[in-house]
């Protein structure tokens, strides 16, 4: 392998990566938050990229603004799936909180499945059919915006998380929920804030895939990636997940290159395997992390 | 008042009184139902029946913010701090409430006189505090809320003794800057040397009640609380 | 014991005369104005691109054949049911078919595996069955008097193709090959190295498979780039070999790349944009999708008046085939005559030579001693955005019907 | 309902036997069609089984459900087909080679729980389906692989109506060891590890063993379930042992009742018949199974199990108080 294709597959890596850290912080962040794993973000990432489509084909908006309403409405759709959806399971069996989830992406993939029927659609951004040439090596200056972006979002989201109060509050119900309301802090409306900032994680996921792989419903399948990265990580921590979602893009691809395409997945699953029989907790994780 | 968790009351015809600017006492056994009062005064129990009045207004049923907006503060047993939140952090979050949230600087400078352990300690991590230091955040937190009723379900718990003093001496300057306390023990020399006025919880009923000095002098009192 | 089992088996007898005795009066499905047909597809799940397509054509033919008349009177009456691509559940949607709502035949708008998982069944059961899409040779071989594939051909057909297309009119040796892991991407690109070494000694350079949804090819990719070939064969379905050949010429592969009977549609140019010049491809019809072939335009126009809120993209191959093979079930349904019934149907199904309904389609021909009614596959190439016939026909003799003859 | 010395006759046991003569006699009614459904819900309530002993009883989450059951119909198909084994020998064995996978990934399990433990099943499942898709001369790989029916006593059970009845037999015995297992100790044991692992440590049988058994058991109960299933639709593919066809019987389980025999049979039930009962809702009836599933959890969280005692203390006038406020998932 030259240098040039090293390279090319480390940013490839890197920007499926940053991808796989967004899903599965969403899952991070609504499941220390609330309680609740939310297996529908895989399904809330498809979400996110047709709304995205729809504001910018049928709408005909430009990509900056598609992107910011993007995150605007499903922060709002996610909000009152937390209402309406998941408040009413409050106190329910866990496993029963799960299947929900599972349900409720059950109706989204039909839902955008019927809506929109296509094989695979897309919309454009200004970065389409662009090339870096650094000495050399073709970059698609797509997968660096991916993995820019995803790092800016959530280099945000910690100073949210360090620096505001709302923030603060939401890592104290995640921490210690009676403690939290003892505080005077709505535990309610920290729920639904959680919720709809994690949602708009899904979707920022699914805008930056878009123009690299298109829509389509099959999308929510990252939510396995999300899953496997977030476990990497310790399923505790915002950087623990980052590392752990670059960690497997780039697994992901060298083991591709060096057992072949198919077992791309696999080499990935093995590693997580044996990584977790030795830190049953993750890389970054602490014994805190075990739930459920 | 009867409150409890599930088919079964864990509390029974309860009627205890707080006068204003005191500082009041609840003894008890473990398991005797301090705790689910106080977490019923909080809100965070259901109450089945009876009333809970704060200055003369019915709270019970009231969500736990509600009742934190009119100034009842609770610190909880075990603390409950926010462990990976810096002490910096958590007592932040002590004045979240709406009321607390203008008087900021000057609580938390207050805060920091009653405990200048609190200010060496500022950017550390809660978690990683021993268990006084713990407690003494835990108070400062709740200080940091401006209570009106300040309600502490067993500060000494896990503590030296040489702690517990130096807990119970901040307390009764708290109390002397104006602020009423409830203080729910086991330990119960400590409430009646700081106490004025002391129930005894047995069983989910109150067994006795009266000033610190008349329980004091009680011998069953004395026999199963004291060991004298 | 020998109590218990005589009456279990005078119970099964009583049963068997129930169940029976309601067929003895007409043609299972067949009544003085109407002939049931079923069908069944993926409308759910992960493949309902095959099925939502294959229906509306179908609807679409349905529509057409009642408004001119029916057939000898009688008017052909669609029943459908989802199979979401699981053979258990297709069984279980042809057994519904058949025993509950009493269909006369089947026409199957599935995949291979769904598909697969009835014949045995249909064989049992006497039940025609006019199979649409699936490609995997088990549909037809060994012979089986009750079951007919119609617009595709099977699997073996698409590797004599390629082959011959890469030798005959490309004249490459040196041949890359990237497929999916679903059954009828690998089985064409297996019975394609198959085919290569059997006809020309060629091997290909490398094989490397990928699967639904994968995201990224750079790996497979850069085994074809250090193979240095002189084709890509690409098969996969159209969200993955978008993927994929945009991939591949960012990493600077400028060779040709050929793609599977399933991604050429105009969704993959509209997804690859000028990346889609010279994409080479075989197309399982007659006019292409787009074309101003006045049939084609004809059946756009009807298909568009039938489905007002259609997706983009659509009709499709799908359509098209859905479209076309029910024509064909009505022309032997005309020949078998007012007096139908299931044996006569396969008879004048066997009788149907070079039909197709317009030029749209591809001629289908059935006999007595193979049901494969279709081989001929055009190949397309894009040329300023549009997939158009390159002029090009095999000349070698297929291998497939060679099976069948005694 | 523990064992009694004087068995006595209650409308339990009454309403099982109507139960039971219906399971035998109604089928005689009904078409192929309805027999292959009825003998679709039989495996689905052995296979559910199954998963309800590992994840309702044990407390273990699995998402590989699908995969034992792959290997269970795989193997019997196997041996029936390429080794010549008599389907009465080769079923049992399906589901002791199923056991022994359980086995194997009951081991990781010692040391992981909750989304760790999902997501090494996930990786199992994912790995299972690479073996089915890479080794077509075993499984006949993503073409699929024809499975043919048995004999018994010298017939073919050629017809629906007939297997019917043999898995009818083989789902009452799976039934039976399922109780009997919650009954034993071993089942007991599995309730202790649920409820609280450091509890656990202080039964007489190490925690370990406990685990491994309970994953050994939903295996074979999976690959048992998985052999029926292969030789009732004649035609097995790696698509329907998917991640779906797990997540499926853990629908089936929480919409039943976790932890409950009878919870695994009428979730199974359940779950094989409203599909077909959706199909005249077309493209739109996933969505509108989802929708109803949705509903369903909201308003019945602990199962259809549930319903009856919670009517009874409706009656009765009791009401439940809990805690004002929780994070999701309290209470399992």
């Amino acid at each position: 392998m030259g240098f040039s294709d090293f390279v090319q597959l480390v940013v490839a890596g890197l920007s499926s990566g940053s991808i796989y850290a967004l899903v599965g912080l969403g899952l991070v962040l609504a499941n220390k938050g609330t309680g609740i794993l939310n297996f529908a973000q895989g399904e809330l990432v498809a979400l996110g990229a047709y709304i995205a489509l729809f504001y910018s084909i049928v709408v005909g908006l430009p990509y900056w603004q598609v992107f910011i309403l993007t995150l605007l409405t499903t922060a709002i759709i996610g909000g009152i799936m937390e209402r309406a959806l998941l408040r009413p399971l409050l106190g329910a069996p866990h496993f029963t909180v799960v299947v929900a989830t599972l349900a409720i992406g059950l109706i989204i993939k039909n839902a955008l499945r019927i809506s929109w029927q296509e094989a695979v659609s897309t919309f454009s951004s200004p970065l389409d059919h662009l090339m870096l040439q650094i000495g050399g090596i073709n970059i698609n200056p797509q997968y660096a915006w991916i993995t820019g972006c995803s790092l800016a979002i959530m280099g945000m989201l910690a100073l949210f998380f360090r620096k505001n109060l709302v923030g603060k509050a939401m890592q104290a119900v995640a921490q210690n929920t009676s403690a939290a309301q003892l505080m005077g802090i709505r535990v309610s409306r920290i729920f639904t804030l959680t919720l709809a900032v994690s949602t708009a994680l899904a979707a920022l996921a699914g805008i930056l895939m878009t123009p690299v792989v298109g829509v389509s419903a099959e999308m929510s399948n990252v939510i396995l990636k999300g899953f496997v990265a977030a476990i990497l990580g310790g399923f505790n921590s915002l950087f623990g997940c980052l590392i752990g979602g670059l960690i497997l893009g780039l697994l992901e691809i060298f083991g591709g290159v060096y057992f072949g395409g198919l077992f791309k997945d696999i080499t990935a699953f093995v590693l997580l395997m044996f990584i977790l029989l030795v830190r049953p907790h993750g890389i970054f994780g602490t014994a805190e992390a075990r739930r459920v | 008042m009867v409150a409890g968790y599930g088919p079964v009351d864990v509390l029974h015809d309860i009627t205890l009184e707080v006068k204003d600017g005191a500082i009041a006492g609840l003894l008890g056994p473990n398991g005797a139902g301090k705790s689910t009062l106080i977490k019923s005064i909080s809100g965070l129990t259901r109450v089945t029946g009876g009333q809970i009045l704060f200055e003369g207004k019915p709270i019970q049923g009231m969500a736990p913010e509600d009742i934190v907006a009119l100034g009842v503060i609770q610190v909880p047993q075990g603390r409950m701090l926010f462990p990976e939140l810096s002490v910096e952090d958590n007592l932040e979050l002590g004045s979240y409430r709406q009321a607390a949230r203008k008087a900021y600087r000057a609580t938390f400078e207050l805060v920091e006189e009653y405990f200048p352990r609190l200010r060496e300690r500022r950017q550390q991590r809660a978690g990683l505090l021993s268990g006084g230091e713990q407690q003494m955040l835990a108070i400062g937190r709740a200080m940091m809320a401006q209570p009106r009723l300040l309600i502490l379900d067993e500060p000494s718990l896990g503590l030296a003794p040489l702690i517990i003093d130096s807990i119970f001496d901040v307390l009764k300057r708290i109390n002397a800057d104006g602020i009423t306390i409830l203080v729910a023990e086991q330990n119960a020399m400590k409430v009646l040397q700081t106490a004025e006025n002391v129930y005894v919880l047995e069983n989910g009923r109150i067994a006795h009640s009266g000033t610190s000095a008349q329980l004091a002098q009680d011998t069953t009192i004395q026999r199963s609380y004291l060991g004298i | 014991m020998r109590a218990i089992r005589k009456t279990l088996r005078s119970i099964v007898a009583v049963a068997a005369m129930l169940s029976s005795s309601t067929a003895i009066a007409a043609e299972v499905g067949v009544t003085d104005d109407t002939i049931l047909i079923g069908s069944h597809g993926p409308i759910t799940g992960g493949a309902t691109f095959l099925g939502l397509g294959g229906k509306a054509g179908a609807e679409l033919a349905y529509k057409e054949i009642n408004e001119a008349g029916g057939i000898h009177g009688r008017k052909l009456k669609m029943i459908f049911e989802d199979d979401g691509f699981s053979p258990s559940r297709a069984l279980a949607a042809v057994k519904k078919l058949v025993e509950q709502d009493k269909v006369f035949m089947i026409n199957g708008i599935s995949g291979s595996n769904p598909t697969v998982g009835t014949i045995e069944y249909l064989r049992q059961a006497k039940v025609p069955a006019y199979i649409t899409i699936a490609s995997a040779p088990a549909v037809t071989n060994p012979f089986n008097r009750y079951l007919f594939r119609g617009a595709t051909t099977e699997t073996v057909r698409f590797g004599e193709l390629n082959a011959e297309f890469f030798n005959d009119f490309l004249q490459v040796k040196r041949v890359a090959i990237l497929s999916g892991v679903e059954e009828n991407l690998k089985t064409e690109g297996d019975e394609t190295v198959k085919i290569l070494n059997k006809w020309y000694g060629v091997k290909p350079l490398m094989r490397a498979e990928f699967k639904v949804g994968d995201k990224d090819f750079t790996p497979q990719l850069l085994q074809v780039k250090q193979s240095n070939p002189e084709l890509l064969f690409a098969i996969g379905q159209v969200p993955e070999v978008s993927i994929l050949i945009r991939q591949a010429r960012e990493l600077g592969l400028r060779q040709p790349i050929m793609v599977a009977p399933s991604s050429v549609d105009n969704t993959l140019i509209t997804n690859l944009g000028p990346n889609a010049e010279g994409l080479l491809g075989l197309w399982g019809a007659g006019a292409f999708l787009d074309s101003g072939n006045p049939d084609m335009v004809k059946f756009r126009e009807a298909w568009a008046k039938m489905n007002p809120n259609a997706p983009k993209g659509r009709p499709n191959l799908f359509d098209v085939w859905g479209y076309t093979e029910v024509y064909v079930i009505a022309e032997a349904l005309k020949k078998a005559g007012r007096d139908l019934t299931r044996e006569k149907f396969i008879d004048a199904l066997e009788q149907v030579k070079d039909y197709r309904v317009s030029e749209i389609a591809t001629p289908r021909t059935f006999t007595n001693w193979h049901h494969i009614g279709n081989l001929t596959q055009q190949i397309m190439i894009v040329v300023a955005g549009h997939w158009v016939p390159l002029k090009w026909s095999p000349l070698r003799e297929s291998e497939v019907l060679a099976n069948y003859k005694k | 309902m523990s064992e009694q010395a004087s068995w006595k006759f209650t409308p339990t046991h009454f309403a099982l036997g109507v139960l039971l003569i219906l399971a035998i006699a109604a089928p005689l009614a009904f078409g192929s069609y309805h027999h292959y459904l009825a003998s679709l819900c039989l495996i689905n309530i052995i296979i559910a089984i199954g998963l309800n002993l590992l994840t309702g009883n044990a407390g273990q989450i699995s998402i590989c459900h699908s995969s034992f059951m792959a290997i269970g119909a795989y193997g019997t198909t196997y041996l029936v087909s390429k080794v010549g084994l008599s389907f009465w020998v080769a079923l049992p064995m399906g589901g002791i080679i199923a056991a022994m996978f359980g086995l194997a990934l009951g081991f990781p399990a010692l040391r992981l729980r909750g989304f760790y433990l999902a997501v090494v099943t996930l990786g199992f499942l994912e790995m299972s389906q690479l073996l089915i898709t890479e080794l077509p001369s075993i499984t006949g790989g993503v073409r699929g692989m024809p499975a043919s029916r048995p004999a018994l006593f010298g017939y073919t059970l050629a017809s629906d109506l007939s297997f019917y009845y043999v898995i009818l037999a083989i789902t009452l015995l799976a039934i039976w060891c399922a109780y009997s297992i919650i009954n034993s100790p071993t089942g007991r044991a599995f309730d202790a590890i649920r409820n609280s692992e450091s509890v656990a440590q202080t039964l007489a049988m190490p925690l370990s063993r406990v685990k491994l058994i309970a994953f050994m058991l939903a295996a074979f109960f999976a690959g048992i379930g998985g052999g029926l299933f292969a030789s009732l639709v004649g035609f097995i593919d790696p698509l329907e042992f998917g991640l779906w066809t797990s997540v499926r019987y853990i629908i089936i389980i929480v919409v039943g009742g976790l932890g409950s025999i009878v919870g695994s049979v009428v979730g199974a039930v359940a779950l094989t018949v409203l599909p077909e009962l959706l199909r005249d809702f077309k493209e739109y009836n996933e969505l509108v199974f989802g929708v109803l599933l949705l509903a369903f959890l909201i308003l019945i969280p602990h199962g259809l199990v549930s319903v009856v005692p919670r009517i009874r203390q409706r009656l009765s006038g009791k009401t439940n108080s809990q805690p004002a406020i929780s994070k999701h998932g309290a209470g399992v």
